[in-house]
């Protein structure tokens, strides 16, 4: 990745996402409490009440077989590497662990953390509906939150106040505001900052203390949205699949024969973590945020619109083509994942309708250069007619 | 003549066949011989090579024990085995004879592998075996070698030359290979891929090992003990050290011919 | 002398002929989904629902089709299903996309009867995934998929109970609006005390197996639990459970088993049969080694105590209870149902490590284990893959403990030589730990 | 897909009266070769096993190149192919094998060519094109299917057979066991263990090839087959994958010409390419 001269805001983000746990330590080391999470469906919002950071717990990139001997290895290897931070004791510094009832394979790396790690004491596994979509859901989850908050009370050993909470839901719905400000402006049709450099941004803004990253992203979107173009206009590419934070991908995208434009990833390490906002100023803070997790684009474990049995993100997925143009779709889940292939199946019917070619590319904890490269070059000379055949 | 009775082990493997000869304490000779999909043939034949490499005739081994995979299979004609013994049995009392103060070995096979802990008279006290997507490490180690073009020994010392930490997928030997090839076509120096390959099937056997405790000294056995690339990386992830046994690869076939006494 | 269940034949007649009403039934509603929903609401209906459940029908079919049902797991492959997908679903999928469908009495229908409505659950990751494919690729079906939510303790957990039966009453709706059908909450009511009175009488049978020697094993249980989880809302199921529970009670008091060697008690976790393999069966068998509890036959619909004060019991409820439960409303018998399916060993292990290990802790001591056999299915997403290999971890030195590599019903992925190598080693550990105890 | 090596050149084409002289190297994984076009039409072919990206690239070169007089520079333009394309240093252009494939499979087969079957060591792919040889989308195999052609040959080794014999006996046995078809791992563990079994070795390499063969087919399905459908890279020379596959997708291979090595399509398909390039240049 080339170094960009005076963007030190974009290289601190990229510093972040190559070492979180690093960051995540130096929150500790200035008193902070810490918590980790695994899953999306966190509701954050109520940790930051609390005055806790949430930071994500994601992939160290280390290939290693060790968790075959904790988990059964036909678990996604995210999860068996979430479940190697634990094993090898990168995160031990942590106050809390927690995570959402939501993904069978994280639930297992969040396990492993608990009954191999140590974390049997400072972990908590919020009940979370498996059905997104449904009207009791709102309740449950409202229920389920109320526990969640006494139980952090009982752990700071203060009351969370509902200011604190909608302080939070406003600090959190700003992130939202500035990330979906910055994808926007992948829509133009020559963006003045490469999409790598954006997923790196939201990447960065699941490990860090919220206000400090809306400090810095307010300015650097100030300063890019005057900016010009970044220079000739590649090929646009939008991302889909499941959690990725794999940077060597990113940066595989941006060193191809042919110049990409990576415009869009539908993934909840990208769009899926803040395309919705809580509903501010509500009596009843924690059914606000049920709801405003309910509006979210569902997670692919938990889609299915009760009676007709529709994938409400398959809506979503079409409304980002119509809006953000993708000349092609690249679907980038991890391997021994089964709800990704399933939505896929289903995919690829209305994609055929609106014309976008697509390929499936097969995450692991290695990223296979070699063949990811040929597979991408390969799709950008059927989508861009590079040869000059008679 | 030390009066004390001579007798043979067969240890009958997917991929290679090991024979031994021993008289009470003493290692009289060995040979092994590709299995090759006929493990009678490739039985006779080791015995064979073990008699001429102990300058002892058919008719003075006492006894003969098999083991391995296909114990049963050379138990036919005209070899004629007197006693067969699981593996797992074979590896412990092959382990003690050749290392007293062994509790645990590691045995990787070219097809399965797995741990045996056992006490101080050989007694089983658990074993671990491997997956079925584990399959075939010792024959990805050969097919590794083929395809950086150096012999098996080659590879060893090709892993030690590296200087890059390069990783390939953990999950088995088809995609580590297709991985190890990857980064070959990406122009990665061959050192560096042999390290990683080696690293796919070190990773593998330490994390089924690690299942279970392992009680101190652990001792590897099987031909890719002689790796001395793999032997420098399993210590480090099995978090305990390992001593190495002189005949790895006929610990199996030693245990067998000494189990000739015991109870069945 | 090996002891033959009388029941035998009344159990698979009831089981082929729920599935050849749902294949050749002129009139009434088709309806497919997991049986390990709630199945009590689809009868308020009326009493001409033919059910089809993805699992158990994928199971037998494995059974005894073999070959076809490898076609079919192929089949959803070159469909684009995923590769690691749970191998029920490929294999009931590749029926639907095959256009065919094979039963228990080895019949194998040309042209798939579309089902009028899907009624399904949702656990595992894909569970009501499996339904919205086969929904897709018949043109639509109308489908409701309850959240079952799962977790240790779950029936006793005011929030989760309402959550579910919030979800079962929106149905009940939902199911009058697509059928256009009156509902009628007797029929209804009726339904759930069948459902709850069979579920509690398996969970009575499968204790019975305390007793030394047990009288079933679990090539017996594997075939008497489908009944119940193919259509357990009908009287005659229940008379079926009620007859086999008196059964079982007499072969107790006579001392009598389907397997009578059982010098060595086996507590099986797993799906997989792969221990009914001839070459795995013959080694056991051998030794008089046979599986007395597991997790699957007892735990898939059966109830049982539960989580007491804060550890599993195995002891049964009392069939008298259900006769005495308050099923006047629609609401309370609503609740009732969620609460004895929350209480299924299967959903509670799914979501908690804890309770899972506590029923096989339980399990052990309650059944008097020699040794614990483990079969996580590759490509099963609930609690017979989840937290198998910690279980291993954690119960190897307390009892011989291995590690079947298997799958549910794809025999590609199943290792079989391995298997072999493991029964060998399992039998020789179990018998050296009785020789140190003895 | 044996690692055999040759080169061979057509003597009756003169490349001293030639106006355009181009060429295609891949480097694959398991072998690299090259075909070097006169004035469009085919003149020297050949393959050697790749060790080292950047020396196999050159060895293949120096191996066509061999006993013709030619000399590289006067290769007025090449294009690199293959995974280890990026590492053919003398290259101008490189384009991946999937159009490469797609390119020279339609150039010998004729325009009704609509699927592509690249079998080769380490990866299958399954390429859909036009009839000018535009690749328009493809399938690459899922990480349980990679390496079957290589699987192949170790399998041959572990059972003292030749790569190149192995397809024909499979022909011969009509019952063979059932073998896992979900990955070449479970195969070959499953095929070494029968030895424990009276099944004879040829019954176990037919059960072998017919498992692979059904991998393979799934992949075909997968990706959507729609005919003339041709198979190119090394597997297209084992009869017993070909027949297999076949009998499967019920759909006929148009036949293999004897002057094509189906292993050398790709490189033919980058040379054919590095001549539409040279005439852009004009």
């Amino acid at each position: 990745m080339a170094k960009k001269g005076s963007d030190t805001i974009i290289e601190r983000f990229r510093s972040v996402i190559e070492n979180p746990q690093g960051y995540a330590k130096s929150l500790h080391e200035q008193g902070k409490l810490v918590a980790g999470y695994m899953c999306t469906h966190v509701p954050e919002e109520i940790l930051y009440a609390a005055g806790i950071v949430p930071v994500r717990i994601l992939s160290p990139h280390v290939s290693q077989a060790m968790t075959r001997s904790y988990i059964h290895e036909t678990y996604c290897s995210f999860s068996h590497d979430c479940a190697y931070q634990g094993l090898s004791h990168n995160y031990d510094f942590l106050d809390l662990i927690t995570t959402s009832s939501s993904c069978i394979h994280m639930g297992e790396a969040f396990n492993v953390w608990v009954r191999f790690a140590g974390f049997a004491g400072k972990s908590y596994l919020i009940p979370y509906p498996h059905i997104i979509e449904t009207k009791p859901a709102a309740s449950f989850m409202k229920e389920s939150y109320g526990e969640f908050k006494k139980f952090l009370e009982g752990f700071v050993k203060k009351p969370i106040t509902d200011e604190e909470i909608e302080k939070a839901i406003k600090v959190y719905n700003h992130t939202r505001r500035l990330l979906k400000r910055l994808w926007e402006l992948l829509r133009r049709e020559n963006p003045p900052i490469t999409g790598p450099d954006v997923a790196t941004a939201t990447l960065a803004s699941q490990f860090m203390d919220k206000l400090e990253f809306n400090k810095l992203l307010e300015k650097f979107l100030k300063g890019l949205e005057a900016a010009p173009g970044k220079g000739k206009p590649g090929v646009r590419l939008m991302v889909s699949g499941g959690a990725c934070d794999d940077i060597e991908i990113l940066d595989l995208l941006e060193h191809l024969d042919y110049a990409v434009n990576l415009i869009f990833i539908d993934s909840c390490t990208a769009t899926r973590y803040f395309w919705f906002e809580i509903p501010e100023g509500r009596a009843d803070k924690l059914t606000a945020i049920a709801e405003g997790y309910i509006s979210r684009i569902p997670c692919p474990s938990k889609d299915n619109v009760p009676g007709t049995g529709e994938k409400k993100r398959l809506r979503y997925v079409q409304q980002f083509i119509e809006e953000f143009k993708p000349e092609g779709i690249v679907f980038l889940y991890q391997r021994f994942c089964s709800p990704q292939p399933h939505d896929i199946v289903a995919l690829r019917p209305i994609l055929d309708k609106l014309g976008v070619p697509s390929i499936d590319l097969e995450l692991d904890s290695t990223v296979p250069v070699t063949q990811f490269r040929t597979q991408l070059e390969a799709f950008l000379e059927i989508l861009k007619p590079v040869v000059p055949l008679e | 003549m030390n009066k004390e009775k001579i007798f043979a082990g067969i240890d009958a493997g997917h991929v290679r066949t090991k024979a031994v000869l021993v008289r009470g304490k003493e290692i009289l000779g060995y040979g092994s011989a590709a299995t090759g999909f006929d493990a009678v043939n490739a039985a006779q034949e080791a015995l064979t090579r073990a008699l001429e490499a102990a300058k002892v005739s058919r008719d003075d081994v006492a006894g003969i024990v098999s083991t391995g995979i296909f114990r049963d299979v050379v138990k036919a004609l005209p070899i004629a085995v007197q006693r067969t013994v699981p593996e797992y049995m074979a590896d412990a009392k092959g382990a003690l004879f050749l290392n007293k103060n062994s509790r645990t070995v590691i045995d990787i096979g070219a097809n399965v592998h797995k741990a045996v802990h056992y006490d101080k008279d050989g007694n089983l006290l658990d074993v671990i075996q491997n997956d079925k997507c584990a399959d075939g490490v010792g024959i990805f180690y050969t097919t590794m070698a083929k395809a950086l073009g150096v012999s098996e020994e080659g590879l060893s010392e090709l892993a030690l030359a590296s200087t890059k930490q390069l990783s390939v997928a953990i999950h088995c030997a088809a995609s580590a290979e297709s991985e190890a090839i990857g980064l070959l076509c990406q122009g990665e120096e061959a050192a560096d891929v042999a390290d990683a390959s080696l690293r796919f099937i070190v990773e593998r056997v330490a994390a089924m090992a690690s299942t279970m405790p392992l009680e101190q000294e652990v001792v590897v056995a099987g031909g890719l003990a002689k790796c001395k690339a793999l032997m420098k990386h399993l210590p480090v992830l099995l978090k305990q050290d390992v001593t190495l046994l002189n005949l790895p690869e006929y610990v199996g076939a030693i245990g067998a011919a000494i189990s000739y006494e015991g109870e069945k | 002398m090996a002891y033959a269940v009388k029941a035998w034949n009344d159990f698979k007649n009831y089981q082929t002929g729920c599935y050849r009403d749902y294949l050749y039934a002129t009139e009434g509603l088709r309806v497919m989904g997991s049986t390990w929903s709630v199945l009590a609401p689809l009868k308020g209906l009326g009493d001409d629902i033919h059910l089809i459940g993805g699992e158990p029908h994928a199971a037998s079919t494995a059974g005894t089709l073999p070959d076809e049902s490898r076609e079919n797991i192929i089949a959803a492959e070159s469909a684009g299903l995923g590769f690691h997908s749970c191998s029920y679903l490929k294999l009931f999928t590749g029926e639907v996309i095959r256009d065919k469908i094979g039963i228990t009495d080895g019949t194998i229908k040309e042209g798939y009867p579309k089902p009028d409505l899907i009624w399904t659950t949702h656990l595992c990751n894909q569970h009501s995934k499996w339904y919205q494919e086969v929904s897709r690729r018949l043109g639509g079906i109308p489908m409701f998929a309850v959240d079952m939510i799962g977790g240790g303790n779950a029936e006793k957990d005011s929030k989760i109970v309402n959550y579910v039966s919030n979800q079962i009453e929106l149905g009940i709706d939902w199911l009058q609006r697509v059928t256009g059908r009156e509902y009628s909450d007797e029929l209804f009511a009726k339904a759930v005390r069948n459902e709850i009175k069979v579920l509690v009488l398996w969970g009575n049978i499968c204790a019975l197996n305390r007793h030394a020697p047990a009288p079933l094993d679990e090539r017996r249980l594997i075939a008497l639990f489908p009944p119940a989880v193919v259509d357990r809302t009908t009287d005659e199921s229940v008379r079926l459970y009620e007859t086999l529970f008196e059964e079982v009670k007499q072969m107790v008091a006579t001392g009598q088993s389907v397997a009578p060697d059982q010098r060595f008690r086996i507590v099986y976790f797993g799906i997989a049969h792969t221990y009914g393999h001839p070459e795995m069966a013959r080694i056991l068998r051998d030794v008089g080694a046979e599986i007395v509890a597991s997790v699957y036959t007892f735990g898939t619909c059966g109830n049982f105590k539960g989580i007491v004060n804060g550890k599993w019991s195995w002891d049964p409820i009392d069939p008298k209870w259900v006769d005495e439960l308050d099923l006047s409303t629609r609401r309370k018998a609503i609740e009732e149902l969620a609460k004895i399916v929350l209480g299924w060993p299967t959903w509670q292990g799914v979501r908690s490590y804890w309770a899972l290990e506590s029923m096989a802790q339980a399990m052990i001591d309650e059944y008097h284990a020699d040794g614990l056999l483990l079969a996580p299915s590759r490509s099963c997403e609930t609690d017979f893959r989840n937290g198998y290999v910690g279980l291993q971890r954690i119960f190897k030195s307390k009892i011989p403990t291995i590690e079947y590599d298997t799958d549910q019903v794809d025999v590609r992925q199943m290792d079989l030589p391995g298997a072999q190598r493991k029964t060998e080693l399992f039998v020789h550990l179990m018998e050296a730990r009785k020789r140190r105890s003895a | 897909m044996s690692e055999h090596e040759y080169a061979s050149v057509n003597e009756k084409l003169d490349w001293k009266k030639a106006r355009v002289i181009v060429a295609g190297v891949d480097v694959g994984a398991v072998n690299s070769k090259t075909v070097i076009l006169v004035d469009g039409q085919p003149y020297a072919v050949s393959q050697v096993a790749t060790r080292a990206p950047k020396e196999s690239a050159l060895k293949v070169m120096n191996a066509a190149l061999a006993n013709t007089g030619l000399t590289q520079d006067k290769i007025q333009y090449t294009v690199g192919t293959g995974c280890g394309r990026t590492q053919v240093t003398f290259a101008q252009k490189t384009i991946s094998e999937i159009v490469c494939g797609a390119t020279g499979a339609v150039h010998v087969w004729g325009p009704s060519v609509r699927t592509v079957l690249d079998a080769g060591g380490q990866s299958c792919r399954v390429i859909h094109c036009t009839d000018k040889g535009k690749a328009t989308g493809f399938l690459w195999n899922d990480k349980c299917a990679a390496g079957i052609g290589r699987s192949m040959e170790a399998f041959a080794d572990l059972i003292k057979k030749e790569l190149t014999e192995i397809g024909d006996i499979a022909l011969q046995s009509e019952q063979f066991p059932k073998l896992s078809d979900f990955c070449s791992v479970y195969a070959q563990s499953e095929a070494l263990d029968l030895m424990r079994t009276k099944v004879s070795p040829e019954e176990v390499i037919t059960g072998y090839h017919r498992a692979m063969a059904r991998r393979i087919s799934t992949l075909v399905s997968r990706a959507g087959m729609k005919k003339d459908f041709v198979i190119i890279g090394g597997l297209a020379k084992n009869p017993a994958i070909v027949d297999a596959l076949e009998n499967t997708l019920k759909v006929h291979r148009l036949a293999p010409k004897p002057e094509w090595d189906p292993q050398v399509i790709v490189a033919f398909g980058a040379a054919l390419i590095a001549n539409a390039f040279h005439k852009r240049q004009g």
